[in-house]
Parts: C-alpha cells; structure tokens; sequence
C-alpha cells in the first residue's frame, strides 16, 4: 500500500482492487458467491428476524437488553448443533467465536484443526474456522439458526473472513484496528490493522450502499483486565468514527463489565451518549448507535455457582444500565471453552434477569452524574489528544497516541502499546489509575485518580505500589472486588 | 540468581498472567527472562540456553496448548538441553476435562509438571524450589 | 388465662407460672437442661463466634450483608451433615427450619415422620423436629457447627419450641404472634398468638436480664407474594415494639424482595429507620436493630439456571440495600425442599455477590428518596390506625386493626385476617394496591396507589381487575417481573 | 353447573395456588367449594357428598401430601363416594424426586390424576373437562 493512511473512505476503486488480493488469501476466497453481486442478492434473502442491525434497532427502541453468548468449535455440524443449543436456552443473538489460528491467517493450521478434532471427536481449536468452511459453511450455520449471525474473534487482518462471513448471510462482525490489535496482537502494527479494518468497514459501506443493514461493533473490553472506562470508551469511540468514514450505518459499542455498580452504569450511559455526540460533531447523522454490556471479563471464580453468581449479578447491572445486548459467561469460563450445555445454563441466567427487569432503569442520581461526568471528561482530553497528536486526522492521531502512550491499555500484549499505565480500583471499587505514565489527562484528571488511590491506600494502610493493581487483578476470582491488603481483608 | 524462562506458547496473547508471574517470580529473587506472549516452542528454547536457566515455565491459556507443546522436549534435546525442567500451566486444554487425564497427556510429552487451571503462581513457587534444589 | 391481652411486660411470676405448663406440653420438656439457671450455664460457654446476636451487630458495623439459607431435615444426624455442608459452602449463620407437624404442636405425628423417615431413608417431614428431638439434640447441632444457630418455622405456639432451642443454645428464634400466625395458620386468633409470642419474647427477656444476648427475628415476607412494602414493614414494627416490651434487645426486622429494585432498596431502609424511630418513640433505646432480606419469596422459575439467575439478582439488591443478612433460596426452589448440594449452590452464588459488593451502597437518589417517603407515609399511617383503634395499646390494637381489616395481609389463610386488599404491580413493577378493602390508608394514599395502577392498565390497554393480581403472581415463575396483559408481552 | 371440590390438604396452609385455582375454575364455568387450607382428608370428602361434586382436587405443596394423602381413596369408599375422581397436584412431596415414581405411588393411593410441581391449574382444564365428559 503506498497511499499513507487517513481516516478518508476508500474509494470504490482501490476498495475493489485491494478486494482482489483479499479473495486470493485463501482456496474458499475463489468461492463465486463472494461475487458482490450475489452476495447482495442473498443478504436480501436474509428475513429481518435474522438482520442483527435491525434486531440491535428494535431493542434499543423498547430500553430491552439481548444477550449474547460466546461460542464456537471447529466442525461444522457440531458447530450447528452448539448454536441450536444456545437459541434454545434463549439466546437473542447468536455468536461464532472464530479459533485462534484463523485469527492469525494461518489457515494450514486451522485445516488440521478441523481434521484432528473430526478424528478425535474433541475440539482441537478454540472456535470455528469460519475461512477455512467457506461462504457455504457459513451460509450453512445461517440456514440452522433462527436469530442473528455474528462473527466474534480478535483478528489484526480479518478481511477475508469479514468477506467470507458477510457473504454467507452473517450480517454483524466484532472488532475494530485498535481493539483487535492491541488486547491480540504482539508485533502488528496498529497502521496496519487500522487499514485492514478501513477495508473490513468499507465492505459493509459497501453492502449499506447497496441497501443491506449490517452491523459492526468494536470489542468494548480490550484486555477486559481493570481497563479504566475512560480508555475503553475513547478507544470504542474513535473505533465507531473510523467505522462511520467508511459507510458503517449500524454501530454497537462495547464496554467490559468492571464491577462498581455506578461507574458501570455510567461507563454505558456516557458511552452511548458520547458515541453520538462525537458521530455528531464529525458529521456522521443517520447512524443507528446502541450499547453492548460484557458480563465480567476478567478472571472468572472457578466455582459453577460462584461463577453463575457473577454471571446474574452482571446481568443485573447490564439490564439497569439499559445497555442495548449483553455479552454472556457460562460457569465453565475459569476452566476453558463451555460445554454447549455450560454455555446455556450462562446463557439462561442471564436471560432471565434481563427480562426481568426490563421495565427497569437505573435512577439518575447525584454518584452516577459525578461519575457521567467524570468519565466524560476524560473521554473527551483523550479525543482531543488523540486529535491533536493526528493534526486533524483521526486515523493517523490513534497511531501516533499509542506510540506515544496518548492512549495506552492496561496488560495489552501489543508492542505498540506504551503499556505504562498502572490501573488500580479505589475504595469504591471504581477503576481508577495509579501510574499515567504518558497518558493524555490533563493535571486536573489525574489529581481527581491520585485522590481516590490514595484514599484507598490509607484505609488500606499500605503503601501505593503496583502490588494494589496485582491483587485488584486477582480479587474477583477469589470472591472479593477491590483486592484488600491484609490489615482489610 | 538462577534464570527462568517464562512465556505464552502458540498464537495465544493472553498477557495478564504471564505479567504477574514476571513479578511475583523477580520478587521471589529469581533473573526472570520473559519472551512474553505468541512465542513459539523456539523462543523458549533458545532464550533458556542464552541465559542458561534450568527451568522453562510455558503457559498456555486459550484452549491449543496441546498442539502448541507437542514435541518440545524433543527439540529441548535437540538443542542440547535435554535436562531442563519444564512447567507448563494456564488453561492448557479445551474446555472443562478430567484433569488426572490431561496431566498424563503432559507428562507423556515430557512436562516435568502440569497445572490445573487457575493455580496462582505463588502455589508453584515451592515446586520450584524444590525442583531447583534449594 | 384471665388477664385481658396488653402490650406490657409478663412479670417473673406469670411467666414462671405459665411456663410449667409449657414445658408439660411434650415429653422433652422435662428435660433437666431446660432448668433456667442450667440453661444460662450452658449459653454462657457458647462463643462470641456462635452467638446471632453478636454476630449482627458486628456486621451491621461494618456494612456488610451476611448468608443464611433455610434447612431442616427430620433425622438428626442428617440435619448435622446438611448444616455443616451449608457452612462449607459459607452460609455466615444456619438455620433449623421445622417441620410442618411441629409448627402445628402435633408432636405425635412428628415422631412418626422422624422414624419412618429413618426407616425409608427418605426424609417424610419438611423439617427438623426440634421438639421432639429435645435440648440434647438441639446441643448436638449447634456442637457440631461453628456458626449460630437460629430456628426457623412458622409456628402459631413456638412456646416449648422457644424454651427447648434457647436452653441448647440456639441464639435465634424467627416469628412473631402476627409474622406467625396470619401466613401460617387457618383459625388461631391473633390474641392467641400474640400472648404466644409475648411469653416466647419474656423468654429472650429473661435471658438478656442474665447476660445472655438472644436475636429475635419477626418474619418479614408474610405471604410471600405481592406484599406492599408498607404492610410487611408495619407488621415488622409491631413486632419489634411487642418483642422490646417483653425485654428483647436484639432484632431483626425482615422484608421479602419485591422485584422493583429502588421500591426494595427503599423498603429496607425505611425498614430499619422506621423501626429504630418507633422503639425510640416508646421509649426502647438499647435495642440493636439490624435488617434481613428474603430473597425473591414468591412462586420461582423450575429451571435451575434460571433460579440461580433469581437468587443471584435478589443477592445483588440486597448487598446494595445494605440489609445486615440475607435468606437464600435453592435452585431446586420451584420443585421441592432442596438437596444439600442444591441448598448449598445457593449460598454460594448468593455469597459470592454479597462479598463482591461488599463496599458498595446503593447511591442516594431522588427516586430512592420519593419511595422512601412514600413507604414511611404509609407505614405511619397504618401505624397510627393500629394504635388508634387499640386506644393506645399495641397489642389490642393490632388484634383489632386485623379485625376490621385496617391491616390486611394478600393472600393470607387466616380467618382473621380480611383478605380484602388485591396488590398488583404498577408499570416499573413497584407493589401497589389495586382493591383496599378497609386498609387504613388515607384517601390520598390511596389516590397515589389508584394512580400507579391506572397507569399501568393503560399501558396495557385493560381494565383494572383481579387478573392484573393473577397475572403477577404467576409472573416470576415465567420470566418477567410484571405480568403483562396481551398487548403488550 | 358442576360442583368441583378444592383445598389444601394436611397441616399445610400454601394459600395462593388454592386462590388462583379458584378464581379459575370459577371462570370456567364450575361451581367451586373452596375448602381452603388446612383441611382433612374428611373435609374434602364431606364437602363432596354435601355438593354432590363428581371430582377433588386435593393440593399439597409443603412437601407431607405422600402422608396427608394415604388411604384417602378407602375413605371416599366408606363415604359411599368410591368412584369420586382425586386429582392431586402441587409439590407433593419431600424435595425433588423423579416424577415417574411419585406418580405410581400416588396412583397406587387411588388418585386418577397427579401432577408435577408447577403445572397451571389452565394445564389440568382439559383433564377436567375430558374427564367429566364434557
Ligand atoms: C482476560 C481474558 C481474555 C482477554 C485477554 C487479554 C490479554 N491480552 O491478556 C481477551 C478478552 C483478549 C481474551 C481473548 C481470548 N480468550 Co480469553 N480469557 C480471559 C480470562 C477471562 C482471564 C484470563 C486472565 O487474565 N486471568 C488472570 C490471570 C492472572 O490468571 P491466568 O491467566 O490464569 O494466569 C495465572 C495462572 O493460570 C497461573 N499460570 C499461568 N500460566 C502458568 C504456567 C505455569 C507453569 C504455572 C505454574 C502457573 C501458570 O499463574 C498466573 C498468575 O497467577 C480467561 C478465563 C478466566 N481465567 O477466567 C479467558 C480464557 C483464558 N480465554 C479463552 C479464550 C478461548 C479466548 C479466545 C480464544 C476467544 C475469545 N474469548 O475471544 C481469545 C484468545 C485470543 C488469543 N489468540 O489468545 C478461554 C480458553 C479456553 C480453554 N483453554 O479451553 C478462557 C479460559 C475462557 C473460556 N472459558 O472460554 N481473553
Ligand atoms: C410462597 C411460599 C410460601 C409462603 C406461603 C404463604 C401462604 N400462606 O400461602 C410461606 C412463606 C408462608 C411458606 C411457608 C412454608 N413453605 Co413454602 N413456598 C412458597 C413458594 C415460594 C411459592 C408457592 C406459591 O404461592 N406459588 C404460586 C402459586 C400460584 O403456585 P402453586 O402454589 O404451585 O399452585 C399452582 C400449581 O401448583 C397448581 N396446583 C396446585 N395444587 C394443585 C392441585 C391440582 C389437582 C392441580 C391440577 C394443580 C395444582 O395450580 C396452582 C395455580 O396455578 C413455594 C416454592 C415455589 N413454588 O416457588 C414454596 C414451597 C411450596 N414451600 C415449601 C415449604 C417447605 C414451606 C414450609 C414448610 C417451610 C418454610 N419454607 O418455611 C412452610 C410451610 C408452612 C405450612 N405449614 O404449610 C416447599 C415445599 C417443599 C416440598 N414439597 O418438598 C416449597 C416447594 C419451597 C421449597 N422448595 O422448599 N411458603
């Protein structure tokens, strides 16, 4: 690529002559129903009740919270099977976890996969491979299912696969340049997933412009480990700015549970509020903007009930907070990849409380306004950092604020993460930042974090030092929120 | 101070475990050489013999540890370090099995010690030690 | 008995007098332990750590929510194994739940149900004979557990019982001549149940008056189904005040979860408020208070996934309400009395929760405050009404409020009560009244409540009728709070 | 109109599942003698010869109906009543057990219908209905 990267839509041109090179990725890239033409044909085909866009629309419109599970195993019929579980337990949308080598184009790897685990009866990859099955196989999950399709994985250059899948009829696809590189990439760099995802996004412009909805959500939690809401809202928002440029009409953003009741309302509400203000302000009008609430992403408690306690306890904030769906954890999620059945019993908790309490909303209050604005505050001195640092460009801002530690995500394997923030919750369990170091808040901000660190410390009577970010890392899995020195435990 | 090795193997980028074992081990006054995450067996191999550690600790979370371990100890050999010690811990398998089978499956390929999802770190420590002689 | 019923403490003498004849009720109650002085003996060698009334206040300080779950099972060496199965899954306080012969002084059908129950190796009794079973087999549960002990049941004459429990050691005893009688019995009258209930609080006095702390723990969920805040909470507070003339120092006020989370919140605060100013108003002032909240107590969802998602959110708002304990369900609740895995998969999920939000409160809010208000009006209102027509005695007071239907408990089996109110839930799922019989509740009360639910038959275009009432009680157990008509499920 | 017995049998005083049974056998065009809670084998039986009912519909809920129920069938026998259909339904014994065997034992009591915990009284209309030959 020669042209340096902006945050400008591409043309239809280079858009198709990038297209050529995608489709040759891979033998299923050949498949002819990845012919625009036929593929548009067959998304028309797609009832509403299975259009993830107008499903996400719907609901947000009635203040209900969907859920969503996880999920994904190498073959095909088994897959099928999994997903026909999960509707069954009630799932309102439905996921295909993509495993971890199609997330790295090493599609040779994923073809054994598939092989070993048909010969050995057990999954041998991590999720379902969806290049290597093709559009047919994709289109063949379509056909068994009576939701919505999604596509979730964790993928730096998912171009193919965002080809594959949205021919097949699967009309949303998970991740963004910055949140599918930083939290799962190590020496890619975000220059590069940003303009696979330019390309990713300008395919579903490109199905918009031909009158097909399709939804887009960037992966809100990031490394899902004490990520400040401020950060992952910022992230989500330049995600969805990036996304709108190249045509994207139906944009979910996501946010990873952190456990204070109230910062975690306000986290969603300042997130929906502020996607839209920003699409707003850049001139993006008639974008269908709703929120996506993951149950806790962090380290799981290995105990069935304890786990389904979390589960429940999640759904109970994501249904106040009225975010739009809401991702699921299964009781199995400290162990490994849920049994279809584990998943279910995750999926059916979590259904039933947000039916629950769908009439319900959390009340406006003075705490949650605080921290509404508190967050919206740092939100919008990282933005404009971020816009600084781009003189104007926001594509080329995010680059440089990530290499210059503008931005940067707490325990993100990237290297071209900074990685020198240190998070930590303060005495009310909000996550708040202990070591900023180049992180663009303003002095104000960070004497507002240093405060509530140090409060923290003091009744803690230890010292401020990363052993409070360990232990706040470890807390949750062993039935505790904010991570006590042992004169508190 | 002896060297150890640590590392996420495969095409897994789970980072925050292996983050908190570089602590906690330099804390417990070992020279810790992380290769951090998306390492291949390789990396491990060839960072174990430029600092001459005894001890390899491989952790594996997302689900192909399996497949991402399977011949090492052969090309520890290989490379000429047939007697190092190898740990391996995280979620190393897919999804909830028998645990007593997997440990087996890990031996077999030549693990000196296999961990169940979720033991801290600090509850290896004192394998480590003995393992090490001290 | 001769003397008319009165809100005034039974002298040494009556009480003495009347307790000879208590303890002939059943053989075990010639017991040597239950000699007074003995029994003041052994509760002295019980530990801090096993005493209830200890324990609450220490919680309360520290704003913590602790676990109890509900257990009893006929055999005693079964019962032991089910409690110390509940304490290794973190129940923070047992309970002996009773069984239903015992709760109706049929102690020879209970020994039938405990031998046979021995001889098929099923339990035949819902509950734990504690009578029959006698002091020593009461010691040998609380010896073999390091928690309190409390008994739970539902008995109209809990005299022997009371005696039997508090002489083993059992620092708790749950009931009250109104919490007691009206969801528990057919045709005792409440002059029955109170004097009842007087003797069996005189008891508690007599043990504090020799240094013994003993908590009390009226029942506050009554029917368990659709029962206003207002009404629970009154009875709550009658109960109290009957419970601190007779010399009890330490209660419990309990609330039942009602589904609306801020109408819940707001019930357990003015629970604990109103109950505090109305001991302090008659002049009880060393009475610590603390506050229990059931977990959801109506009809529950069979599917266990989705029980545990029930107990889970109910653990959720009862750590944000702050209330001092909370009774757990199982997920088996819907079916029958739990397995002890079950049982114990309930506190664990529930605990879990509780611990999670430990540091956190649910924020000051104009919503909570109006609810507040709301409760607090109407409880002073009924409150007025009952002392009113007992011409300033509480206890003839409330046999009369009953009486004239001025107090009115939904769904309640006793002929004293008017059964005469219809609740319904209005259109955020707050419990309301539909039908007030002779409630005494001012006009403008009941204007505010006619409004709420006007509100909510319009939004579902119907009348307002029983159906509204039917619909919500089997609401829960379908998956939704409020039991929408047609139009708009 | 046809006469329907109800109530809740034995030392048990579940009183919402009796209301709402009420309420809808009512609607449904029965003449509904509510013996409420707390009620003996004997209150049932007498209410039917008393109204002529054709059909019991005993409820138990809190978990002793196996010993509420025994030989209520030999009782209706002795009243005359023998061929007096008994329904019984709610939680009708300790705990969960397998409902296939609980039935039998309930059957082999003498009861024409028994139901699992939780069904709707809308769920047993039908059995009524056919039942009664209507
Ligand atoms: C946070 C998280 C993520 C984050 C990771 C961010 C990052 N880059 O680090 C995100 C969201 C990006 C993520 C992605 C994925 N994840 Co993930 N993730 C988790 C989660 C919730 C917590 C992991 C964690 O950080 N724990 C906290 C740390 C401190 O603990 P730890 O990692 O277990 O490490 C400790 C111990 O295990 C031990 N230890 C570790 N290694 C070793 C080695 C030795 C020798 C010893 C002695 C001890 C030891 O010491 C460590 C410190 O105490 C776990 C589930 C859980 N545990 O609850 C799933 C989990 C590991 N993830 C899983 C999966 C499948 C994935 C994905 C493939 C799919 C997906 N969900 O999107 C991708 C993988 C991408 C990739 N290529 O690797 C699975 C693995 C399944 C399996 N093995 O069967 C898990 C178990 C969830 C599940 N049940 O499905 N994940
Ligand atoms: C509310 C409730 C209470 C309230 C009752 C208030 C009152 N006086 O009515 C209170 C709190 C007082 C209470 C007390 C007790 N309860 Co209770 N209670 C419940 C609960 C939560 C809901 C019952 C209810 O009202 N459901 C709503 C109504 C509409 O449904 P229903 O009663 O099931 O009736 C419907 C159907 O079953 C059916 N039906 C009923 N009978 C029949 C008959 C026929 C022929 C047919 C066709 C259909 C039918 O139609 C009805 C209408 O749709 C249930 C558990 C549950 N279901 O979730 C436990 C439950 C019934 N209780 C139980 C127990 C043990 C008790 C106690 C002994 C102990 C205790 N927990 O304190 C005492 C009993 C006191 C006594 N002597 O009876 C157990 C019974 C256990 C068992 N069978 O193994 C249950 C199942 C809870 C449990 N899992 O432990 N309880």
């Amino acid at each position: 690529m020669t042209t340096p990267l902006r945050n400008r839509k591409m043309s239809l041109e280079d858009f198709l002559e990038e297209r050529k090179q995608v489709l040759s990725g891979w033998k299923t890239g050949s498949d002819p129903d990845l012919d625009l033409d036929r593929a548009v044909a067959y998304l028309r085909t797609v009832p509403d009740s299975k259009n993830f866009a107008k499903k996400l629309a719907a609901a947000k419109a009635d203040g209900r919270t969907l859920v969503q599970p996880r999920a994904g195993v190498p073959v095909l019929e088994e897959h099928i099977k999994l997903l026909r579980h999960l509707q069954a337990s009630g799932a309102d949308f439905v996921p295909t976890t993509i495993d971890s080598y199609t997330r790295q184009n090493r599609y040779v790897e994923a073809e054994n996969g598939i092989k070993e685990s048909a010969e050995q009866h057990r999954a041998m990859l991590n999720g379902f491979p969806a290049v290597n099955h093709g559009v047919a196989g994709c289109r063949a999950v379509l056909e068994a299912i009576d939701v919505p399709v999604q596509a979730r994985h964790g993928t730096p250059d998912a171009r193919l696969l965002a080809e594959i899948i949205h021919a097949a009829g699967w009309t949303s696809n998970e991740g963004g340049g910055i949140s599918y590189n930083i939290p799962y990439a190590k020496s890619v760099s975000l220059e590069t997933t940003i303009r696979n995802w330019q390309y990713v996004d300008r395919l579903v412009g490109y199905y918009e412009d031909h009158g097909i909805s399709i939804n887009r959500e960037p992966f809100g939690p990031l490394t899902g480990t004490l990520v400040p809401p401020s950060i992952s809202n910022t992230v989500a928002i330049c995600e969805a700015l990036l996304a709108a440029e190249q045509g994207v009409k139906n944009i979910t953003v996501g946010y990873g549970m952190g456990g204070n009741v109230i910062q975690d309302v306000a986290a969603i509400r300042t997130l929906l509020k502020q996607t839209e203000q920003y699409l707003h302000k850049y001139g993006y009008r008639d974008i269908v903007v709703t929120t996506v609430f993951h149950q806790w992403m962090g380290g799981f408690p290995a105990d069935e009930a304890e786990a389904t306690g979390l589960i429940a306890m999640s759904s109970t904030v994501a249904a106040l907070s009225k975010a739009t769906k809401m991702i699921t954890k299964s009781p199995h999620e400290s162990i490994g990849i849920p049994t279809a059945e584990a998943n279910g019993l995750g999926v059916k908790a979590s259904k039933f409380v947000c039916t629950l309490l769908k009439d319900q909303v959390f009340p406006d209050c003075s705490a949650l306004n605080k921290e509404m604005a508190q967050i919206e505050r740092e939100v919008d001195c990282l933005m404009t950092a971020v816009l600084v640092v781009g003189e104007g460009d926001l594509a080329v801002g995010v680059v440089r604020a990530f290499e210059q530690g503008l931005l940067d995500v707490p325990f993100a394997p990237s290297k071209f993460n900074a990685g020198k923030i240190l998070p930590a919750r303060d005495n009310d369990g909000c996550i708040r930042i202990l070591e900023f170091g180049n992180l663009g808040f303003s002095e104000e901000i960070k004497q507002f974090h240093r405060g509530k660190i140090a409060e923290r410390a003091a009744y803690e009577k230890r010292p401020i030092s990363f052993q409070l970010t360990i232990d706040d890392v470890n807390a949750v899995s062993r039935g505790q929120l904010i991570g006590r020195g042992k004169e508190k435990r | 101070m002896k060297s150890i090795v640590i590392g996420v193997i495969g095409a897994d980028v789970h980072a925050v475990g292996n983050k908190i074992i570089e602590y906690t081990l330099t804390n417990a006054g070992y020279n810790v050489v992380n290769i951090g995450v998306l390492s291949t067996q390789e990396d491990f191999i060839h960072a174990a013999i430029e600092t001459n550690a005894p001890i390899i600790l491989v952790s594996s979370l997302y689900g192909h540890g399996e497949i991402d371990c399977r011949g090492m100890r052969a090309k520890c050999i290989e490379s000429g370090i047939g007697d190092v010690l190898l740990y391996v811990g995280g979620n190393i398998v897919v999804g909830k099995q028998d645990f007593q089978e997997v440990r087996e499956r890990f031996v077999k390929m030549g693990f000196n010690r296999v961990y169940p999802p979720g033991t801290p770190i600090d509850e290896a420590l004192s394998d480590i030690r003995r393992d090490l002689g001290e």
